[in-house]
């Protein structure tokens, strides 16, 4: 076990896999001097610049020729700076990469990771704020990542360059610098959600930073003598329904919480599965941004904010409901 | 090029490479007009035979080529199987991508064709990225990309040939020119030209003429040898017509009249070569051999493909990808 | 009343409206020639070619440029040719256009609509055929609009035009020929949906062609004496939750029905939203394409269809459940 | 440019447009470090004035301009109110977007500036766009579109530029080259150049030194003077250095030890043009005025910033469409 920062357990995850395997390579703007976050500070010192490699501010570049650097057989991990820079690179992303292996009958791979730093960081706006992960649930070809902890940005990056598939990795901006332990002998596994604290009485699902918020907000009820089971789904595709289901199965209660935008959010997708599956206790609830947009002044950004104290309330709520 | 060194073989085989891509094209398009075999559109490349034919010529097994929704020439002249093909165009099991991807997606990844695209100028990027993975992995194996004068509009163009010239990779650029962009004049949506375009992203260009199989293959040899040599990436406009409309099913009145006609009588650079072989000694029934040996060789590939069966059901749920179900597991 | 396709009935629109408003054109390639699917043949005639313009193959450009041409006055429809090739403009529709207003601190518009031909269109393969209505309801900033019938493609078309946000406007590629009868004199309203079949027993929710379906399903039902409430949302941004939430409080029992993909697509959205508010009857049913890709042979892109039969069915099994 | 026909009203007024233009950015500066007030990232363009000043100067108040992540100096130099631009940097109400875009996102449509940009490059179409809709409107305005090296390296720099060439459009683009793309030397990411790539695309280009004002205005009121009569796209490349990091809390250490502190030694835009005023004739002491007073401005101009309120919380619900509200209505 070693203590180490969201971004440092990424980096060495990327570090062990080059040591590993000299296919693998980084590339992306102003990665020679560590990347925008520093998430790769060092490594150009240890691999060199053609492993990694710098960019032009060319997105649709830099997604296209990784993939046909997939396709010619190295295993790129993309480094797209903000995940909203990634919409200028999503013609080659959705009809490209996730789609070449099927259309050509399954002779192509497209072994890559690529990185998209999501989510709000103070009065960083509309254009440097959002969390697009439905969208790439909705695509077939992708799997998609969105890592809560150190350990599992450790173990799931590694997850994720060892996969023959495209890997839509989404890091959230808001958390490099959060530390945790980690273990670097326990693997990654996609669709195998983590129990990040458990409990009896209502079941809290949330991936990327949210998870985080979700577990201070069982932290809170726990003060109540309400004991939430919070479930970090890690992976949303695949995702890990059979740990959902039997979860909310035991709590009878659902409340399901992302940063992105509620309409038509991933957690509408867990909503609406889990209440096709079961009659609950409580009315399921999700919470989510409103549908309007990030904006730069702090005091109007929170307002776009699901909290821990939002999370903690509607979790009491469906406690609540059952004995009205 | 003159009659002295004029090397027969070479234009018989030629001649039997373009024959084939047209021989492949003229009885896809009877399967889908006649038959109504082929489902989706195909984009015929009739008339613009040569350029895959002087432009695969030079290249070897392990080079790479990718290519457009006008696939089938450049795929048949890097070898892939037109039986394969065949199928494919009409979504049969057999066909090269399983019936999968049918005629804009075709590919033989065995041959080092790396796909047909739907989307116009996306496989630029791509290439130079395929071209970006032999320098990584220290081959010498060299990449063509081809696209149309249209493609010379789209972003990727700008990136995907800046990438090549910053990262000095082992691609040839290939543009088509065969003036429309579906059923639009191209120079009527471009400002300047697709040469200097190259020229002014650092890429050494040529000019030439896409009827002339036989000079665009001494150029095409003489670029790919420097290609393989330097490691630097070149651009070759090749100026050609697409004798037939855009999709099988375009009549193409937005043509001039004539214009079509003319090139035809013209221009048809199959044409012109018989007349190169003719002048060099080469019997007109020989000549008509290859012909009919393509015509039979794409009809037994239409006989193959009419009687194959439909895919199996199951594989639509395969090769979508490794993790994650496409179906919905029950609990 | 007049009888008229569905493409004809959305040119009509068009006209109209350039008629009535000198600043309204459009943009996109091949227009001049009547445009891909022939849905602007003879209004280059009319209009000449500034107002019906051609562009070059560049999407960002036409997206980006008629975003420009809106925020200086003019009121662009914008034609994408095949929705999958708008995903070469997504940093230009998400980041620009959906963003600009509220960035600017509503010192700007953009009345735009932008067409997006959609769906299935036998053996058209992956890259022509996709269905990302729910990609753009997350959007905030952006109305998705996806009629399913001559009508609505009229009246829709004109409330776009006429409608100052920007407009994802999503028609039905398989539909182009259908006909029906158009009254020109009913007004399109956002977030109101159709009543296609009014019933008792199960509420039927759909868009697009797909409703269609659900109308054929509902007739099949009707042979078996049961009687189906078919709602057509025909706006997804906003949405008609009002009538979606009366029917099935009527009804008890819900069946949403879309031709994308049915993880993260916008049926998610219907049925958590429901789920969130009442208890049914029955579980209620998504139907949507599995997770894969659209294949080009004819046998299996019929395997991605939801079809009338299977839509009948999942009804059935609602009304079976009760009895159970 | 000799002094002869140098003109000293005109030299004063762009000295106050590049002091304004210098003393927002310090005072900017200030704030975000000492004072912690400025919350998101910003740009500054400190050395870069003289692109902004003499550019824009020969523009009519209705013409159009679009600019960058980097923008604050094109707003000020087209008249925008620097103390609604600083209240804007406070995310404050009263900022000229109301608090919700930010330094990144500034904007005054009043005088007709559409807006910077967060997406390197995105403004070029949109540019092309507004100058497309003038001439649909029949107007006579022209638009300024300004960008970085780097952005020659997206897409969006084809497209737009093929476009204006296209449709014939009345608008100026300017790439302010100051070198780099953040971190990176742009140079090492570009494959031939950007001035090269605009001639490819059709454009007339003009290549200046982007410090020296005075030439550069009477460069670009020829330019502008031109466009507004023929109608027709041009390309200028203003060669500069952006003198402070990339963002404000960039310490720029990528680059080359000295090479900041040359430039702002021998190529600040400002010293040039004070040695010209003061070669005109004109007293030092006036030249310091003219700072005190820009100085002064920003100072009061932050002051007003900072006891200004946050906007009001309903405020982010307004703006984002008509149709639709952004709150979850129950039922
Ligand atoms: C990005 C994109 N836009 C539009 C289309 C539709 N389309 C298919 S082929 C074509 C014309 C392409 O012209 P060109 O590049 O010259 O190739 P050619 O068809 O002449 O071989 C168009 C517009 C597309 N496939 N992709
Ligand atoms: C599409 C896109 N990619 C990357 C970025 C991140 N980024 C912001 S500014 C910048 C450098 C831009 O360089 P240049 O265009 O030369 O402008 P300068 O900053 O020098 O004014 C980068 C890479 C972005 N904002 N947008
Ligand atoms: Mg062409
Ligand atoms: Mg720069």
């Amino acid at each position: 076990m070693v203590r180490m920062t969201y971004a440092d357990a990424a980096k060495l995850a990327v570090a062990e896999a080059m040591r590993a395997d000299p296919t693998v390579w980084c590339v992306g703007e102003d990665l020679g001097r560590g990347g925008v976050f520093k998430q790769y500070t060092g490594l150009v010192e240890e691999f060199g610049p053609k492993r990694i490699s710098d960019a032009p501010i060319s997105e649709a570049a830099i997604m296209g020729a990784a993939f046909g650097a997939a396709m010619a057989g190295t295993r790129p991990i993309v480094e797209m700076r903000f995940a909203d820079f990634a919409l200028c690179a999503t013609d080659e992303l959705v009809n490209q990469i996730a789609k070449a292996r099927f259309m050509f009958g399954g002779q192509s791979r497209a072994p890559m990771v690529i990185r998209k730093p999501m989510g709000m960081w103070r009065s960083s706006a509309a254009q440097h704020s959002q969390s697009l992960e439905s969208w790439y649930v909705h695509i077939p070809g992708l799997v998609v990542c969105c890592p809560a902890t150190p350990q599992d940005n450790y173990a799931m990056m590694k997850a994720a360059i060892a996969c023959d598939d495209p890997v839509v990795y989404l890091e959230h901006k808001d958390i490099w610098a959060t530390e945790g332990e980690v273990d670097t002998s326990l693997p990654g596994r996609f669709g195998k959600a983590g129990i990040r604290r458990a409990g009896m009485d209502v079941t809290l699902v949330s991936w990327s930073n949210t998870a985080n918020l979700c577990v201070q907000a069982a932290d809170r009820l726990a003060e109540d003598g309400i004991n939430a089971e919070v479930i970090d789904l890690v992976s949303l595709w695949p995702w890990d329904k059979r740990a959902v289901l039997t979860s909310v199965k035991k709590t009878g209660r659902l409340v399901v919480a992302h940063e992105a935008v509620c309409v038509a959010g991933f957690g509408a997708e867990v909503v609406a599965t889990v209440a096709q599956t079961m009659v609950l206790k409580a009315p399921p609830v999700r919470l989510g941004s409103p549908r309007g947009l990030i904006a730069y002044a702090p005091n109007l950004e929170d307002q776009m904010r699901v909290t821990a104290d939002m999370i903690a309330a509607a979790a009491k709520k469906t406690m609540e409901f059952e004995t009205a | 090029m003159t009659l002295t060194n004029f090397d027969r073989e070479k234009g018989l085989a030629r001649l039997a490479t373009m024959e084939r891509i047209r021989a492949f094209e003229e009885v896809a398009r009877r399967a889908a007009v006649d038959e109504a075999l082929v489902l989706g559109a195909i984009h015929l490349s009739i008339g613009q035979e040569a350029v895959a034919t002087a432009v695969i010529e030079p290249l070897r097994r392990d080079d790479y080529i990718l290519s457009t929704h006008r696939g089938h020439g450049h795929t048949l002249a890097k070898g892939a199987d037109a039986q394969a093909m065949m199928k494919e165009l009409l979504g049969r099991e057999g066909g090269c991508c399983g019936g999968k991807g049918g005629s804009m997606h075709i590919a033989d990844f065995g041959m080092r064709m790396l796909g047909a695209n739907g989307v116009v100028g996306a496989n630029i990027t791509i290439a130079a990225g395929a071209a970006h993975g032999i320098k990584l992995l220290g081959g010498d194996q060299i990449v063509v990309c081809f696209f149309g004068d249209g493609a010379a509009n789209r972003g990727p163009f700008l990136e995907g040939l800046n990438w090549a010239g910053v990262f000095d990779l082992p691609i040839l650029f290939v543009c088509e020119d065969n003036r429309y962009s579906a059923s639009t004049l191209t120079s009527d949506m471009t400002s300047g030209n697709v040469a200097d375009r190259a020229r002014a992203l650092g890429l050494p260009t040529t000019e030439a003429d896409g009827n002339d199989v036989t000079a665009l293959a001494a150029t095409a040899a003489e670029i790919t040898a420097r290609i393989r040599q330097t490691g630097k990436p070149e651009f070759l406009h090749a100026r050609t017509y697409r004798l037939s409309g855009h999709t099988y099913f375009d009549p193409a009145t937005y043509r001039p009249e004539g214009e079509a006609d003319e090139m035809r009588a013209t221009r048809c650079p199959i044409a012109k070569l018989r007349g190169e072989l003719v002048q060099a000694g080469v019997a007109e029934g020989d000549l008509d051999q290859v012909r009919q040996a393509a015509e039979k060789e794409m009809d037994a590939a239409l006989d193959a493909a009419r009687d194959a069966p439909w895919p199996a059901a199951a594989s639509v749920f395969a090769d979508v990808q490794d993790i994650g179900s496409p179906v919905e597991e029950a609990f």
